[in-house]
């Protein structure tokens, strides 16, 4: 792989307990959500997970960026094994690891201005915000293509695009070295995904982080992914380079599901392209 | 199922068991001398302590507390005063075993809160399904505006203005006079109107407010849009489709209130003088009467959480989503 | 002096028309009575009830009587034979009086329900018997320690009591109701608190505590041989449970079968509402033998001197707290301790001043005298209720007038008296009242109240905590006269010499202001309480 | 190859400035009351009645009778002591009439009334919110044993019949410090009723994603709770504390009525109430001004109450 | 003949017009597709079809179904053709199909509200019969249960099955994929097609994926806030888009089978 190597993760596995199956005196079933997960996630490298609803990707990426505790399995961060570390033996963690959520607008508290989003990681971790908070600001919005005078603004009076943005924005702040985003695109319009996968791949071109990037849709992950896992029932049925797995999908599931993708005609989409070439 | 039924039960036991303990300690700290008060006006030192030692009274906190629990179950003998299971103690006051007392009046309470609950369920759900069908409009309007008003008007405030005008003034209505419905079923329903109504005004005013909220948003809900297009009549619609989800948490807190109720309506019932709990708490509390002030408080928290239980369990009767989930 | 009001006996006027014999008559009230066991309660209200089913060897004379404050024979054949040393006392029981169930009243009996009083439990109604008779203290009632042995039974008819010491008013003593008689062996326990055993002209028909009494005849009893109970009504029905005003709302407005109707004294806020014509027929004006007085507890530290609590007196605003209490028509003010109906009662106001409203300037030169010029602060128990409130805040108001800063200390009701009558926990002065047990002298209200050596612990009824040698002496003095017309003059007199100690306030005496339905007969008070025994109904079939 | 901004204009791109105009939820809620007259109405009301509470002792001043005076020129004693002249004695003199049996001024006891009636209400509103939304916090964030622990103890304050045990504890304490007993007992039985309704927020709340983006930040979960979730509550709490308050005053009043209420002398309207029920058919105006400052104020409220709720929720209930 | 015809369909909230003058056409068992971004009105057309827009929407404009002018009519009319001769299926199937109701139920509610003197059982019965139709298997022990002993795919299912159950000659379909996996949103596509070939029934789908409407629609109409920028043939609006909306729109969407680079943006600072 290009960089070095930042998350390894090695046989993650995550039970839930099933609501309404505990017994009197036996201990509620577990729904097994993630079973036996590995991967590995370099420097520059975006690594997609994708499947279909329901298969534990964002099982996954909660427990890689340490939002949730494993049932067993390890995580290593930058060759340390976090798997168990809590509370504050955490910071290590948050420095490193950011995570973009899926619905720009849930994940902003509609209560904090722009400013106090964006700094609170640097917040939370006590650290000083470099150049003040409004001058920080301004720069991070600017980096991700906002209009800077923003910063006094509140969640709602945005789109969900530049929310989106804010997002981004904020998970940047600290200059993480692992990026999750977690369905970041999903919520979005065809045009305004574009945009940010566009700001992602820039982004990511300029910071050299790696990127876990979660979605369902095999399209967008074709255009941003480096490597690919695929997930059914919270296992990893497939993984390798992008262009190995949609060129020659070897498992059964991956097949099916690049089957399902509705796709415009080809010869219609040659003829579109001929045409505008020729405008 | 099973072990959410326990567990419930559990709980419920556990919260009766601190309000018990709690009401205990309460008036075991605050109660003067019961001793005292049996004594009468004119009493002598020796005197009490033979009533004391005779009630057990002289007994530790504790001691006394674990008599009181083990009466709830065997029963107990206040001198030469049996009182059986459960005996809720003994009043001081009247020389009365207390478990009678409230027998007596349960049934007295139990009609007042039958009737009210019956009346303001009636308004309350119609009243609140036309304001939110007509949101905005007339109806809506003089809906609300009646239902904050009947919020801010003091039950006891109602209570002697409706006495005032429809007894005195109109003399639509009898006085209220205690006939057992037996003898006189058309006397008996007269002497009840007025305090059902008082009762039930306030929470009606709320229930209308909570149904027209609750239909509003289910009004919204998608399903509501899926039913009209499907070219229902509107009043299946709002009936079928919007009132019965809305109604859900609704039957919750009538519940609730129900069982709330059959602690006793202390206002209404002293004002219009119907001897129910309420009325009788009234009494002990003036005089100061508190094994009977335990034994109520113990009833209408043992009716509550009692209520509440019942109420979870309805709950997943009415609700499918929920039945699925307890009987997986 | 009787300065608003009116002489007893022209005021407490009669309800027009005369009764006849049948129909039912109901009594509206708002609380229920104490006790159905004549043991238990004594209270005026229950007291009233208890006539109309219970009989005693000596009975208080019907309210029509001559002189109504007179003890008459009831079970008994005449007054009590007292011997020289005035310890025994012996009665002879009347032929053919019966208990409801047909069995004769024996001597027995008499002792029996008299023992009754014992019983730690049951026993709490009137003390008197308990105080007076020669019984061990280890006497535990008949329950527990079987026969008296400070009462005599020679033969079935015959009664003898003997006393640990003498008491020329043994009669009255035997007028309460702790002395009715019950069959051998009954009422232990709670037995009658939901039941009784009559002896008087009706008996019970149905009892729901809280809610409803009614009486039925009881066809047991012999009127020939009961001179004070006219009996007339075939029932009574008692509706309890009704709020103040609706009662008032009820007997003014007398639809249907409310002309029968009659209650206790109507609201204050009632009075207003009876000057039409119609209505000032039907009201009975009763001024009651309680007075309502202010206790000045002379332990404390201010109060101790006798010239702070002649200042008080002095300052009060008598006619405020008069208007407080319900106006002139409601009370009258007094200036003496004994009221005007009891025997006993002398005129005389040692505090007075212009209209009532309290002397400022004496007052202040007493306080002067007294080294407090500038006042001080005073602790004033009061009860919950209304009018206690407004008496408390009148006299807040009247005593500022002279620099005394009244702190009103709200105690609830139903733990008022006890708290007031334990001396470690009364404060520097309380409002209260107080009744005689018997209006025939004053033996029941100057001693309980002034007697300094019957100061206890607890169950005190010396609020003042007065301990005066001349005082007690006096008592003794006056208990032991035979004559009742000279002890009553001594009685008067005393009232007088303890005011100049000024232990207490005197308040006013309140008047009960009845209205009884249009169709009641009979309702004459001259001591403020009714006597359901001679009431009855103009027109039997009306209602 | 992209296509330019003006092009997009062309296509009739909204500009950014319409979504200047979504509102800044911390000023809309005022904007929206301000522009509404019932609640301007109910404001001026609730205005009033904190200035006459605040500045009692000058109205008194101007009107010239204290609320503890007594005149008894203004009452007939031999009616029982009503109020001479029409309207229970109203006059220049007396400008609500006066109190039968004292003829204390009703104006003066109005606005000294209003006193213990708006602390009493507020300092209960005040203590159950703090206690509610603490309690409701952290047993809705921390869920697990402190959810247990503080739900049960809900359930049981819950399930005392608070009425008649309040009129019981309070009639048995002593009555010296009956304002602060009133207040204690209030919010005792009352916090759990808020604190439900803040844990079932808090329970959504924190579903929603940005408690994990402040989680993954690096907050610490005192901080997520008190800087995170509770400034979202802050609806929540201005509707549940615009309608605690006139449940208060109602509470208050209930609880005079009943007996147990302020002490004597002190006047507060509940006391005024229960005091002049026994008069209302002989002299209604004792009765009904009180009773229509109490129903007004309590109405002013619940409206209030109703307004912020829509302010803050414009879509339903 | 065209079976619907909108011409000058505005509807607006006060003073935002939300659909501004749209008219388009659909000819007897034709497919329309609507696409255009979030917000750009494509809802709103379709329940202004239908009368059901939400409260506080005026909507002016023309809309002729089968001959009848369907502005103006009275709601009692319009419940004739709502759900009987025009069917709707939305979004989210879980939110459109109520909770307190056996699925059985809803899908008979459909037809007896449209059939009058129906049994309950004959109702049943067609419930059943159109579960089978969409393929629930064990329709008859399935029609007791309730919606959220469902999945999502056999929910949108269920929701076809109601549409189907009153034969309707017009099905719109509001996002009727959107919230579903790729694998089933292809079988609920399958599916659809399969029904109009049964039964002839013209149909608007209305979704933001392009590739979903050139998969299934004969005519294409694009909206942009509120306004329709372009209409024509699916194969002329995919291979010649003239509006350079629709062109920035087909450069932006992502593809399976297209070479990596930059995709293309509507440019700008959002
Ligand atoms: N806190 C939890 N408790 C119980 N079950 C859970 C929990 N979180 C997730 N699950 C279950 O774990 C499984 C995997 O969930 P996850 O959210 O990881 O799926 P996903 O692949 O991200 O799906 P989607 O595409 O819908 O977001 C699901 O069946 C889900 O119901
Ligand atoms: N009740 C309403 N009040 C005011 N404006 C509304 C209302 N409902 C919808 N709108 C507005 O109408 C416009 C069109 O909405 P519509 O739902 O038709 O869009 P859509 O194309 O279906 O979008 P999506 O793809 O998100 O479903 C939007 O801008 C929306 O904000
Ligand atoms: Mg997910
Ligand atoms: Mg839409
Ligand atoms: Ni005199």
């Amino acid at each position: 792989m290009t960089g070095e190597l930042l998350l390894s993760v090695r046989d993650l596995v995550k039970q839930f307990p099933v609501a309404g199956t505990a017994g009197l005196f036996t201990p509620a079933k577990l729904f097994t959500a993630v079973d036996g997960v590995s991967f590995d996630l370099h420097a520059g490298q975006t690594l997609a997970l994708v499947g279909e609803s329901g298969s534990g990707k964002s099982t996954t990426a909660r427990l890689a960026a340490r939002l949730l505790d494993v049932t067993s399995g390890s995580i290593q961060l930058d060759g340390q094994d976090v798997t168990t570390r809590k509370g504050k033996d955490l910071a290590g963690v948050r420095r490193t690891v950011q995570v973009v959520f899926q619905d720009p607008f849930s994940s902003l508290n509609p209560r904090h201005t722009v400013e106090r989003i964006v700094t609170a990681p640097l917040l939370y971790q006590q650290r000083d915000i470099p150049g003040g908070s409004r001058d920080f600001t301004r720069s991070l919005l600017d980096r991700v293509g906002l209009n800077p005078d923003w910063l006094d603004r509140y969640p709602a009076q945005f789109s969900g695009g530049q929310a989106q943005r804010i997002g981004i924005a904020r998970a940047l702040a600290i200059g993480p070295r692992v990026l999750v985003c977690d369905e970041a695109v999903s919520a979005l319009d065809v045009s305004v995904q574009a945009q940010i996968i566009n700001l992602l791949r820039d982004l990511q071109a300029e910071e050299g982080f790696g990127c876990l990037f979660i979605a369902h849709d095999l399209a967008v992950v074709r255009q941003i992914a480096t490597s690919v896992a695929v997930m059914t029932a919270g296992k990893i049925v497939e993984a390798g380079e992008r262009d190995a797995v949609f060129g020659d999908p070897k498992h059964e599931y991956t097949r099916r599901l690049l089957a399902a993708v509705p796709r415009i005609r080809p010869e219609w989409e040659a003829a579109r392209r001929a045409k505008a070439a020729a405008r | 199922m099973t072990r959410y039924l326990v567990h419930r039960v559990l709980g419920m036991l556990f919260v009766l068991f601190m309000v018990c303990l709690f009401t205990y300690m309460v008036f075991f700290l605050l109660s003067p001398d019961p001793a005292v008060q049996i004594c009468g006006k004119t009493c002598t030192p020796e005197r009490i302590d033979q009533i004391r030692a005779n009630l057990g009274l002289d007994d530790p906190f504790l001691a006394q507390f674990l008599h009181f629990l083990q009466g709830l179950f065997t029963g107990r003998d206040y001198g030469a005063v049996h009182c059986s299971a459960p005996c809720l103690g003994y009043s001081f006051q009247s020389s009365q075993v207390v478990t009678d007392m409230i027998v007596q009046r349960l049934p007295v309470t139990a009609v007042v809160a039958v009737g009210a609950a019956v009346l303001w369920l009636l308004a309350g759900v119609i009243g609140g399904l036309i304001s939110a069908v007509r949101e905005g409009r007339f109806a809506d309007r003089f809906i609300t505006a009646l239902t904050l008003g009947g919020m801010s008007v003091p039950n006891y405030v109602l209570a002697l203005a409706l006495q005032y005008v429809f007894v005195v003034q109109l003399q639509w209505l009898p006085f209220p006079q205690a006939v057992p419905f037996a003898d006189d079923p058309a006397q008996w329903f007269l002497n009840f109107i007025l305090p059902w109504t008082v009762l039930a005004v306030g929470y009606a005013s709320s229930y209308t407010r909570l149904t027209r909220a609750n239909v509003i948003d289910t009004l919204s809900e998608n399903f509501v849009r899926t039913a009209r297009a499907k070219g229902l009549r509107p009043h299946l619609v709002w009936r079928r489709h919007a009132l019965r989800p809305a109604l859900t948490p609704i039957v919750t807190i009538a519940g609730m209130d129900f069982a709330g109720l059959l602690g006793g309506a202390l206002i209404t019932e002293t004002v219009f003088g119907i001897n129910g709990v309420g009325k009788l708490a009234a009494d002990s509390i003036t005089k100061n009467d508190q094994p009977v002030i335990m034994a109520v408080t113990l009833l209408a928290a043992f009716f509550v959480v009692v209520g509440n239980m019942a109420v979870d369990l309805l709950y997943s009767a009415i609700d499918p989503r929920v039945r699925a989930g307890a009987t997986s | 002096a009787c300065s608003g009001g009116a002489s007893p006996s022209t005021s407490g006027n009669a309800s027009g028309g005369t009764a006849v014999k049948g129909g039912t008559v109901t009594v509206l009230q708002t609380t229920d009575f104490s006790y159905l066991d004549p043991a238990r309660g004594f209270d005026g209200g229950v007291n009233a009830f208890y006539r109309l089913v219970y009989r005693t060897l000596i009975t208080k004379a019907a309210n029509d009587a001559a002189d109504p404050n007179a003890m008459v024979p009831d079970l008994a054949e005449g007054l009590g034979q007292v011997s020289a040393d005035g310890l025994t006392w012996t009665y002879k029981i009347k032929d053919g009086v019966k208990f409801d169930t047909g069995a004769p009243i024996t001597a027995q009996d008499v002792k029996f329900g008299i023992s009754r009083a014992w019983d730690p439990e049951i026993g709490i109604g009137a003390p008197y018997l308990r105080q007076l008779l020669a019984t061990p203290a280890t006497y535990q009632g008949p329950y527990q320690s079987g026969e008296n042995p400070a009462i005599e039974t020679p033969d079935d008819k015959t009664v003898v009591f003997k006393l640990k010491a003498p008491f020329p008013e043994f009669d009255a003593v035997l007028s309460m109701p702790s002395a009715v008689p019950f069959p051998v062996g009954t009422g232990a326990g709670t037995t009658f608190i939901n039941d009784i055993v009559a002896s008087g002209p009706y008996d019970l028909d149905t009892f729901t505590p809280g809610s409803t009494i009614k009486l039925k005849r009881n066809p047991n009893w012999d009127a020939a041989t009961d001179t004070e109970r006219k009996a007339y009504p075939d029932a009574w029905n008692f509706a309890i449970g009704i709020d103040g005003a609706t009662i008032d709302e009820r007997l003014i407005a007398g639809q249907g079968a409310d002309v029968n109707a009659m209650a206790g004294s109507v609201q204050t806020a009632t009075i207003a509402r009876l000057q039409t014509p119609q209505l000032q027929d039907r009201v009975v004006k009763a001024p009651s033998t309680c007075l309502t007085y202010v206790g000045l507890n002379t332990s404390k530290k201010n109060l101790s001197d006798v010239r702070v609590r002649q200042a008080i007196n002095l300052a009060v605003d008598k006619t405020s707290l008069l208007n407080a209490t319900g106006g002139n028509q409601f009370a009258t003010i007094a200036s003496t301790i004994i009221p005007s109906n009891v025997s006993g009662h002398a005129d005389y106001d040692l505090y007075p001043s212009t209209g009532n409203t309290g002397d400022i300037e004496k007052a202040k030169a007493l306080l002067t005298e007294a080294g407090l010029p500038n006042g001080f602060t005073l602790t004033l128990d009061i009860r919950t209720r209304p009018v206690a409130q407004a008496q408390g805040e009148a006299i807040q108001q009247s005593l500022k007038r002279v620099g005394i800063d009244v702190k009103l200390n709200v105690i609830d009701a139903a733990t008022y008296y006890e708290t007031i009558a334990t001396p470690s926990q009364q404060h520097d002065a309380a409002i209260t009242g107080w009744c005689p047990d018997w209006a025939s002298s004053a033996s029941t209200f100057l001693p309980p109240l002034f007697d300094g050596r019957q100061i206890t612990d607890k169950g005190n009824q010396n609020l003042a905590q007065l301990n005066d040698v001349t005082v007690n002496a006096e008592i003794d003095r006056i208990k032991a006269l035979t004559d009742l017309a000279e002890a009553n003059k001594a009685w008067g007199e005393l009232d007088q010499k303890i005011m100049e100690l000024a232990p207490v306030v005197p308040v006013n005496v309140e008047n009960r202001i009845y209205l009884p339905g249009s169709n009641v007969a009979g309702l004459v008070a001259p001591q403020g309480d009714q006597d359901y025994a001679i009431i009855g109904l103009k027109d039997a079939s009306k209602g | 190859m992209s296509i330019s901004s003006t092009e997009l204009e062309a296509a009739g791109a909204p500009d950014t400035g319409a979504l200047v105009a979504a509102p800044d939820p911390r000023r809309s809620v005022w904007h929206v009351l301000l522009r509404d007259p019932s609640a301007i109405a109910c404001l001026t009301y609730i205005g009033i009645v904190v200035l006459m509470a605040l500045f009692a002792p000058l109205i008194v001043r101007v009107s010239g009778w204290g609320p503890y005076d007594f005149d008894q020129t203004a009452i007939d004693p031999n009616l029982g002591g009503i109020p001479l002249g029409p309207a229970g004695g109203i006059s220049a003199e007396h400008w609500l009439g006066v109190e039968p049996q004292s003829g204390r001024d009703i104006f003066a006891r109005i606005v000294y009334g209003a006193r213990a009636s708006m602390l009493i209400a507020v300092s209960a509103t005040a203590l159950t919110t703090v206690l509610g939304v603490v309690f409701g916090l952290l047993a809705g964030y921390f869920g697990g044993r402190t959810d247990m622990v503080i739900s049960r103890l809900m359930e049981f304050l819950m399930a005392f019949p608070a009425l008649i045990f309040m009129i019981a504890v309070l009639s048995a304490l002593p009555a010296d410090n009956r304002q602060y007993l009133l207040v204690l007992v209030i919010s005792v039985f009352g916090w759990p009723y808020l604190a439900r309704i803040v844990r079932a927020q808090t329970m959504s709340l924190k579903q929603r994603e940005f408690v994990e983006a402040a989680l993954a930040s690096g907050a610490s979960r005192t901080r997520l709770v008190f800087t995170e979730i509770l400034p979202n509550l802050r609806s929540t709490i201005l509707v549940m504390v615009t309608l605690a308050v006139p449940g208060y005053i109602g509470t208050e009043a209930g609880l005079s009525f009943l007996g147990v209420g302020v002490v004597p002398p002190t006047p507060s309207w509940g006391q005024m109430i229960s005091s002049s029920v026994g008069w209302y058919s002989v002299v209604p105006s004792y009765f009904l001004v009180p009773g229509t400052f109490l129903a007004l104020l309590v109405l002013s409220f619940m409206v209030l109450g109703d307004r912020v709720r829509s302010a803050v929720d414009p879509g339903g209930r | 003949m065209s079976l619907l015809r909108v011409n000058g369909l505005t509807v607006k909230f006060g003073d935002t017009t939300v659909v501004d003058g749209l008219g388009f056409e659909l000819p007897k068992g034709g497919s329309l597709g609507i696409v255009g971004e979030s917000g750009s009105g494509k809802s709103m057309t379709s329940l202004a079809v239908m009368d059901l827009l939400p409260k506080g929407a005026r909507r002016t404009g023309s809309i002729v179904f089968d001959g009848i002018e369907l502005r103006g009519l009275p709601e009692r009319r319009m419940r004739t053709i709502r759900g009987d001769r025009i069917a709707m299926i939305f979004q989210d199937p879980l939110s459109s199909l109520n909770p307190y109701y056996t699925v059985g139920t809803q899908i008979a509610e459909a037809y007896r509200s449209h059939r009058s003197g129906v049994s309950r059982r004959a109702a049943r019965r067609v419930a059943i019969e159109a579960m089978e139709r969409v393929h629930i298997k064990e329709a008859g022990r399935r029609v007791d249960d309730y919606p959220h002993q469902f999945s999502g795919g056999m929910r949108q299912r269920v929701m076809i099955a109601m549409a189907l159950s009153t034969e309707p000659e017009l099905i719109i379909a509001d996002e009727p994929t959107t919230a579903l996996d790729v694998t089933v949103q292809a079988q609920i596509l399958d599916l659809l097609a399969e029904v109009r070939r049964d039964t002839g029934a013209a149909l608007i789908m209305i979704t933001h994926d392009l590739a979903v409407v050139s998969e299934v629609a004969d005519t294409v109409v694009v909206m942009r806030y509120g306004d329709v920028v372009e209409t024509g043939t699916t194969e002329q609006i995919f291979s010649d888009p003239r509006h350079p909306y629709t062109q920035a729109l087909l450069d932006a969407v992502p593809r399976i089978d297209d070479t990596i680079g930059d995709l293309r943006t509507l440019g700008g600072h959002p």
